[in-house]
């Protein structure tokens, strides 16, 4: 795996906060008869960069799928930001225009312009004049460095152009929390720089972050806390150089071997 | 030509209509039975000497006559009405006349209908590409009064229509009334009015411009009712065909005497085969709608002229 | 050293028909036009000795001669004195009739069908299923000839409402349903504001579609205001009244009243008469095509990842939305073209009118009309001609539609 | 600064948790009604309207179907018996109808002490196209499929055992002339030889011929009329051979759409949007009424013949357009490859272009199948007895007269069946195809 | 770029004779009215090994597409083994039996086993009896270290092992030049090794090659000349150590810098 430029980043000066901002405790979930997750506990404090790593089918995704309730979870609690996410369709919508979320695939609306991509969100949940959501769509399309594709469509620009639009969609409800699942994996080698760097940036204006990767150079560089799962539960967490320089779980240290040793 | 058609095909193809009771229908073993199946036959017999060597085509009121210009039949044998524009613009050519017909109407006797023009507002079932459709357009519009057409395809539709009760007359030739009435279960609960609104003779027709081929279908129906005249019946035909009697017309009609057989290339014995096939006009009558059949017509116009019908053949000279 | 031959003889060599690229196309071309002309030719020969033989001509005055047959349901006057070009028309319009109703019905059953095939209500999916199955899998002419005898068979004869008492009765005194067809209410005017129904109607039409622009107009404003602000003003009520009261203004000014269908004589007078022939055609070739439209909706619904509605949720649009901006603009791309090759078959499928006696353009130029004048070459000529029109016009709105909402690609 | 945290937050965990049962409302069938049945209140309702709806349905057609009367000879003996078992207003199907005519419903008036001859002319067919249909088999079995039709039209119509053997002979001598004769008077020249060389046999020798071995060695099975074909039989005859001859003209209209030849490429798009603009049952009447008047004088042949090729020309418009979008489907690389190597155009299309833009092809060529099967039910208005035709006969006999459902039912049954599994297969290609293709 | 270990191949010993095997003259070739080739002169002589180089877009495949007909041009002349490509299709079809192409994305014919693929065109083309053509099939199957192979279906080899089977294939038709298009970009690293050594070994064969690549390590070791083209026209051509190490014009400077800055 080649180790990206992004090493270099330095964020100790960032702090993290003592406000909660998401708090999942013993938190189990079936598909049918299938345990997926176990008895999962994670707080998460505003500020904080969480990377999750695991093999695959570990429940990775599936977890930060439950936080915004694309999946429901059948036992234990998730509150995000003091709301407690349950059937309640209210707590539903409001959790979800406060969590945002960037989809390996991008998830692009391919009928939509990219300036429209970003602003459909605020114009209709955020009920925002169209004009202000389009200057905040422009910023955040600036910062990703691709305004000048505001007027093309997604199937116009290449696969790491589409995925930071696909953050700037986010970024343009305005969330507290950003949830990433695999977002460079389905990108060519160049391409997944370019994201990294626009997810670096991110972090560096200390937003709050939870990203499913297997960019390792990643984690270590931007990283507070890097989570393991394994079998849906959660093995091992620690701060990124411990993480890596230190495992302590079976589990952990052969995965990492593995991951590392390409 | 036509003739040599059938002749190299060794068969006839005669268009009938899709059945109905009596005049064309096959019956239980698929063999072809009724009125106009017969002259059929009698071609068949007077051609090629083999009255089964017909290949029935049933055709509905509207496809009948493009089956015939199109060369698919040969002669079409389907309660035809001879008309003008039929002879004339789609150029046929009616070689005679089977059927003194006209157009009548059945409806049910609990509708308590006694004429037909009561039925202001009535829905009538009829069959498309007919005269009948003609004619009942005409009849309501010159007695001004309302009604409702129910086009229908073939006559088992009509019937079953009729008996369901999507139309409250049915209407056709008056003969295509009783043979349908004939095949009801109840055919008492049915009456046909009295009224007869047209005329309607039927009769087998050809192709225009194959004046030979026409010869001979007009001569071998000719034959038909000439032979009732002579008193030439099925049971009689052997013993007067075997030498020649003494009535010179019979002599030349079995070809016994004379060579009108060979004028038109058909052998001497042609109308002798015709006359076997299924019996003279009277018996073939008698046969398939007369009285004691189920349909039960009277003979009325088409009695022979010397009975005060209207059946005369040109005599055989 | 090279053995480079000089460049081959300028002079044109026959062979150069067959081995030159430059030429052999052009002799292809020549052959296969020779050969085309030829058939062509052997066929019109042919033709033309055939109608010689009959005595016959080509010639298309037929049309402007009197018909003399009457037709059950005409959309335009008609009676049996009219030419026979009105009456192919008066078929044509029948034709047009029955596949608009058909192509709408189709639709809705389509819709519904689909749309309920992909619930997650396992019942529901199951039984919609098995309608799209039973459907598919069975000829269309069946299923006329069925529903026909349903209507037929299955319901009383006019004379069943008739008596003291009677063996059937009308739905609410306003619908009766026989074996002759459907009686519904019609809409009169006893103040109407012209003579001929035709223009009141169309008044009626041009005012329902002003508030149809209306309506419009009111979601461009909505749609305005929510860009200036943000909020979307709630125009349902407003819509509603803007639809319907205009029309309702006008037509109690016009008097309206309903006339309910009554049994007069032999049938049942006033009212809308939907002849059996009509409804058998209809519902059997909109739930038909519904079928095939169900699996093209489906489809197309399927055909939207699921990425695309999590997307939307995750960005905290409601389901609904999500619906209106994301799914449907998309799944309708998918949807529309094979939705319209589904319309053109339904309306070729209304050829099938045969089966059920009701007078659409086959029946009256392609049928009666033949009969009568005897004018088979002519008469299937114009009927071809008349379908293929038709298919041409639909599938040329197609490739309109299709140019206008092509995806932009790289 | 506090990025404390995460050292707080360490954790490493000793024992895994065990998969554990889901809670009882996540499982079962209380979950399973839970999610599929009742939902929502929207959900609700439609169970109930769907439950009430089967309920009806079949509370109506249980009783009906099930206690049918199947051992009568007639409409009122049924009655009778009805009315003995059941009573007079019972409604009850009269199944009898079907076990006395269900032999017509499948041969139409083929001689029944023939009977065999179709359903082993079925059974042929059916391991002739097996090859074609399942690429497990052995591709020896193609050879059969190759005769096969031959055999086929034999055992159908019967007539000497000549008469194909001497039509198949002319494929023999034009596929002879462009194996051995090319090399001599090159590819054109043979190809044009092949065509011309068994047209004239088959007008001017084959005749003779046949009638000379059929005096000499009189094999042959009695010969059955065209008329007297009927019911499914005459669907099937009808679609197969439609299917199968439009094949060969469909892939040259594909062919014709794809050149680059201004004429053809015009001729074969007008030609398919005209036949397809067009109604089948107008092309039908075409073929019944009119065609006469494009032939020669005097020219008459059978009606079934003339169905035949109006519904091949018919099918062949479509199939044109389901190869043309296996064509569409392959990457130009194989054209160029195929250039490269020296291959012509005919050769090319032959040996790499066709063989797997057909394969593409066949579960389209299974739907457009499936639509002529059905659409073969339109032969009965022009005088041919199909299913629809055949019931419409036995309800004008007297003793069916006013018998409906029973009929109608078994035939779509029929074509259910038949087309339902005909469309399955074509859904297990259409996956195979994408699998493989990935 | 990696370079390849092929460096180490010494091919000094080989003779480039004087026989000319293709001789372009002032070709010239329009796309509509985009003019793709211009002036194109160029000589090969029997037994050279040429390797085109070249930014994408500048007109390389449709020169090498040009020398066997696939694209038509519309101005000067090629002339192939004596033969002039016109538009006589008889001299076509002689040169594509002589010429064998080798395409980036091989072009299986998927339907066809290897050893089917590689028969087909001998057989009816050249019209070899089965048999013989099998041998000779077998004979190169061998030489590309594949013959194993000889039953499977092209869909079952790694990409590495079909574009062996594609070179076979076109060798099988004993053709006296080879053209090959980037007949390694497709492939993974790995494979690109296979790919090149067979490559290779036919050049030490003495076959006259066309070669379009970006593999400048082969360029090195194998080429005798390298032609460097940029907007439809050759720019630069001389052997490869020169062209490497000295080149002498702007543009040729620039795509050097680019591809050996990698
Ligand atoms: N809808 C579903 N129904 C049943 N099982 C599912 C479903 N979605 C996921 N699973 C199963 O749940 C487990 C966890 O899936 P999840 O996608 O969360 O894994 P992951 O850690 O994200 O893996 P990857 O790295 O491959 O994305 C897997 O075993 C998967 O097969
Ligand atoms: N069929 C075509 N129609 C029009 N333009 C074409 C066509 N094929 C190629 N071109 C154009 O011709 C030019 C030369 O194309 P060519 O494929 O020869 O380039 P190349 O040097 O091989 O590039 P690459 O390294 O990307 O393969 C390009 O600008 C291309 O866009
Ligand atoms: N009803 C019929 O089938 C025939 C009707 C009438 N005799 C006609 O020739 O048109
Ligand atoms: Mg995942
Ligand atoms: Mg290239």
């Amino acid at each position: 795996m080649q180790q990206q430029s992004t090493t270099s980043v330095d964020l100790s000066h960032m702090t993290v906060s003592d406000e909660v901002a998401i708090q999942i405790t013993k938190m189990n979930k079936w598909y049918g008869n299938f345990h997926v997750l176990r008895d999962i506990d994670l707080t998460v404090y505003r500020g904080e960069r969480i990377v999750i790593a695991g093999p695959s089918g570990s429940g990775k995704s599936t977890m930060i799928r439950c936080i915004n309730r694309l999946e429901e979870h059948q036992a234990g609690k998730i509150v995000v930001d003091g709301t407690e996410l349950g059937s309640d369709l209210k707590n539903i919508d409001k959790i979800r225009s406060e969590v945002g979320m960037v989809f390996q695939h991008f998830n692009l609306f391919p009928h939509l312009t990219i300036l429209e991509n970003c602003t459909l969100a605020p114009i209709w949940v955020r009920k925002i004049p169209k004009k202000e959501a389009e200057a905040t769509a422009m910023h955040f399309l600036e910062k990703v460095k691709i305004p000048e594709q505001a007027n093309k469509y997604p199937g116009q620009l290449s696969g790491g152009q589409q995925q930071r639009v696909a953050i700037a969609r986010s970024l343009c409800m305005k969330p507290r929390i950003m949830l990433f699942d695999e977002p460079t994996s389905a990108l060519d080698p160049e391409m997944i720089k370019e994201v990294l760097d626009t997810m670096v940036s991110l972090a560096e204006e200390g937003m709050t972050m939870i990203c499913v990767t297997h960019e390792m150079g990643f984690a270590q560089a931007v990283a507070n806390r890097v989570i393991f799962m394994d079998a849906g539960q959660i093995v091992e967490q620690n701060e990124p150089k411990e993480f890596f320089n230190n495992p302590q779980h079976e589990r952990t240290k052969l995965f990492l071997s593995q991951i590392l040793g390409h | 030509a036509t003739l040599d058609d059938v002749k190299a095909r060794g068969s006839l193809n005669c268009g009938v209509s899709t059945g109905l009771t009596g005049f064309s229908a096959p019956d239980a073993n698929g063999v072809w039975q009724g009125f106009d199946v017969a002259v059929c036959r009698a071609v068949a017999a007077a051609v090629l000497g083999d009255p089964m060597a017909v290949e029935f085509v049933p055709t509905t009121g509207q496809t009948r006559f493009t089956a015939l210009a199109s060369g698919e039949i040969d002669v079409l044998a389907r309660n035809t009405t001879w008309t003008f524009s039929r002879d004339v613009d789609l150029k046929f050519e009616f070689i005679g006349v089977n059927y003194y017909d006209g157009q009548g109407f059945m409806v049910p006797k609990a509708l308590g209908v006694s004429s037909a023009k009561e039925l202001d507002g009535a829905t009538v079932c009829i069959q498309t590409g007919t005269t009948t459709e003609l004619n009942l357009a005409d009849f309501f519009r010159v007695n001004n009064i309302s009604y409702e057409p129910v086009p229908i395809e073939t006559n088992a539709e009509a019937q079953q229509q009729y008996l369901a009760g999507a139309c409250d007359v049915y209407t056709t030739d008056a003969s295509g009334l009783a043979a349908t009435r004939a095949s009801f279960e109840a055919p008492g609960d049915h009456v046909i009015l009295p009224e007869i609104i047209s005329k309607e003779p039927l009769g087998p027709l050809v192709r225009h411009g194959d004046s030979e081929w026409g010869d001979i279908v007009r001569w071998t129906l000719n034959a038909l009712v000439a032979a009732e005249e002579y008193g030439v019946t099925s049971a009689n035909i052997g013993e007067l065909s075997a030498a020649p009697g003494n009535n010179p017309e019979i002599n030349r009609l079995l070809g016994t005497e004379g060579e009108l057989g060979a004028m038109f290339g058909l052998e001497a014995d042609w109308a002798k085969k015709a006359i076997m096939a299924n019996g003279n006009y009277g018996e073939i009558f008698e046969k398939t709608i007369g009285e004691n059949t189920p349909i039960g017509l009277s003979r009325g116009l088409n009695a022979q002229w010397t009975e005060g019908g209207l059946l005369y053949s040109p005599p055989f000279r | 050293m090279t053995t480079m031959t000089d460049p081959p003889g300028q002079g044109f060599r026959l062979s150069q028909l067959i081995y030159d690229t430059r030429y052999r196309s052009l002799t292809i071309q020549v052959v296969a036009m020779i050969l085309l002309m030829l058939l062509f030719s052997w066929l019109v020969s042919n033709t033309i000795h055939n109608l010689q033989n009959l005595g016959k001509d080509f010639d298309f005055g037929f049309l402007w001669q009197p018909s003399g047959y009457d037709i059950n349901q005409r959309l335009i006057d008609y009676n049996s004195q009219s030419t026979h070009g009105r009456a192919a028309l008066v078929g044509i319009l029948n034709t047009l009739l029955v596949a608009a109703l058909g192509c709408a019905l189709a639709t809705v059953l389509g819709v519904i069908a689909g749309v309920l095939r992909l619930s997650n209500n396992w019942l529901v999916a199951r039984l919609m299923a098995f309608y799209v199955e039973g459907f598919r899998n069975v000829p269309l002419l069946l299923w006329i000839v069925l529903i026909f005898a349903l209507m037929t068979e299955g319901t009383p004869a006019p004379s069943a409402f008739r008596g003291d008492t009677p063996s059937a009765s009308m739905l609410f005194d306003a619908v009766a349903i026989t074996n002759r067809g459907v009686y519904i209410p019609a809409i009169h005017f006893n103040a109407a504001f012209f003579e001929s129904g035709l223009y009141n109607w169309l008044l009626i039409i041009a005012v329902f579609a002003a508030s149809v622009f209306a309506v419009k107009r009111i979601g461009h404003w909505a749609a305005v205001k929510q860009e200036a602000t943000g909020d979307r003003p709630t125009t349902w009520y407003l819509t509603l009244g803007v639809l319907i009261v205009p029309t309702a203004i006008l037509m109690v000014l016009m008097g309206a009243y309903f006339d309910l269908p009554s049994l007069q004589g032999f049938n049942f007078g006033g009212g809308v008469h939907l002849r059996g022939s009509l409804i058998a055609l209809w519902l059997a070739l909109s739930l038909y095509t519904g079928a095939f439209i169900a699996e093209i909706v489906r489809g197309g619904i399927l055909a939207i990842s699921k990425g695309q509605s999590e997307a939307a949720f995750a960005l905290g649009l409601r389901p609904g939305t999500t619906m209106n901006l994301v799914i449907l603009p998309q799944a309708l791309r998918v949807i529309i073209p094979p939705l319209i090759s589904q319309f053109l078959n339904l309306t070729k499928n209304s050829s099938l009118a045969i089966a059920v006696g009701y007078m659409d353009a086959r029946s009256t130029l392609g049928g009666i009309t033949i009969n009568q004048t005897g004018r088979e070459l002519e008469g299937m000529l114009l009927l071809g001609l008349f379908y293929l029109v038709l298919s041409l016009l639909i599938s040329g709105v197609m490739n309109v539609y299709n140019n206008s909402v092509k995806l932009k690609e790289r | 600064m506090s990025d404390t945290h995460a050292q707080t937050v360490a954790f490493v965990r000793d024992t895994m948790t065990e998969q554990q049962e889901p809670p009882l409302s996540q499982s079962g069938a209380y979950k399973w009604m839970r999610e599929n049945l009742l939902s929502t209140p929207l959900n609700v309702i439609l169970t109930l309207v769907s439950v009430w709806l089967i309920y009806s349905v079949l509370s109506h057609v249980m009783p009906w179907a099930v206690f049918g009367i199947w051992d009568a000879s007639s409409l009122s003996e049924c009655r009778t018996i009805r009315d003995e078992l059941y009573g007079a207003d019972a409604n009850v199907a009269c199944w009898a109808v079907i076990s006395e005519r269900w032999k017509q419903l499948l041969f139409g008036f083929y001689p029944p002490e023939h009977y065999w001859r179709p359903v082993l002319a079925f059974v042929l067919f059916l391991v002739a196209i097996s090859p074609v249909l399942f690429s497990s088999l052995p591709r020896k079995l193609l050879a059969f499929s190759v005769v096969a039709p031959f055999i086929l039209f034999w055992l159908i119509w019967g007539g000497t055992i000549w008469g194909p053997i001497c039509v198949a002979l002319g494929f023999v001598i034009g596929w002879a002339i462009i194996r051995y004769a090319s090399p001599y008077i090159g590819a054109l020249g043979s190809v044009i030889l092949a065509i011309v060389v068994p047209l004239l046999y088959w007008f001017v020798l084959a005749g003779p011929l046949d009638d000379l071995l059929a005096s000499i060695l009189p094999i042959g099975l009695e010969q059955v009329q065209s008329k007297q074909m009927g019911g499914f039989m005459l669907a099937m005859i009808i679609g197969i051979s439609g299917i199968a001859l439009s094949l060969p003209l469909g892939i040259v209209l594909a062919l014709g759409r794809q050149s680059d030849l201004f004429l053809i490429n015009k001729c074969s798009v007008i030609f398919i949007e005209v036949i397809r603009g067009v109604p089948l049952i107008v092309w039908l009447f075409t073929a019944s009424l009119l065609l006469n008047y494009f032939l020669p004088p005097g020219t008459n042949f059978d009606l079934m013949l003339r169905v035949i090729i109006m519904v091949t020309l018919f099918s062949s418009a479509y199939i044109a357009e389901v190869v043309r979008g296996g064509l569409a489907a392959l990457p130009k690389g194989q054209y160029e490859a195929a250039d490269a190597l020296g291959l012509d155009y005919w050769k090319s299309m032959r040996l790499v272009i066709l063989p797997q833009a057909l394969k593409i092809s066949i579960p389209g060529i299974v739907n457009t199948f499936i639509g002529l099967f059905k659409d073969t039910t339109l032969v009965v208005f022009i005088g041919l007895l199909d299913p629809i035709g055949l019931s419409n006969a036995i309800r004008a006999s007297t003793e069916w007269n006013g018998i409906y459902w029973e009929l109608f039912v078994f035939i779509g049954l029929c074509f259910f069946i038949f087309c339902f599994s005909m469309g399955r297969y074509s859904l297990f290609l259409e996956k195979k195809l994408r699998r493989e293709h990935r």
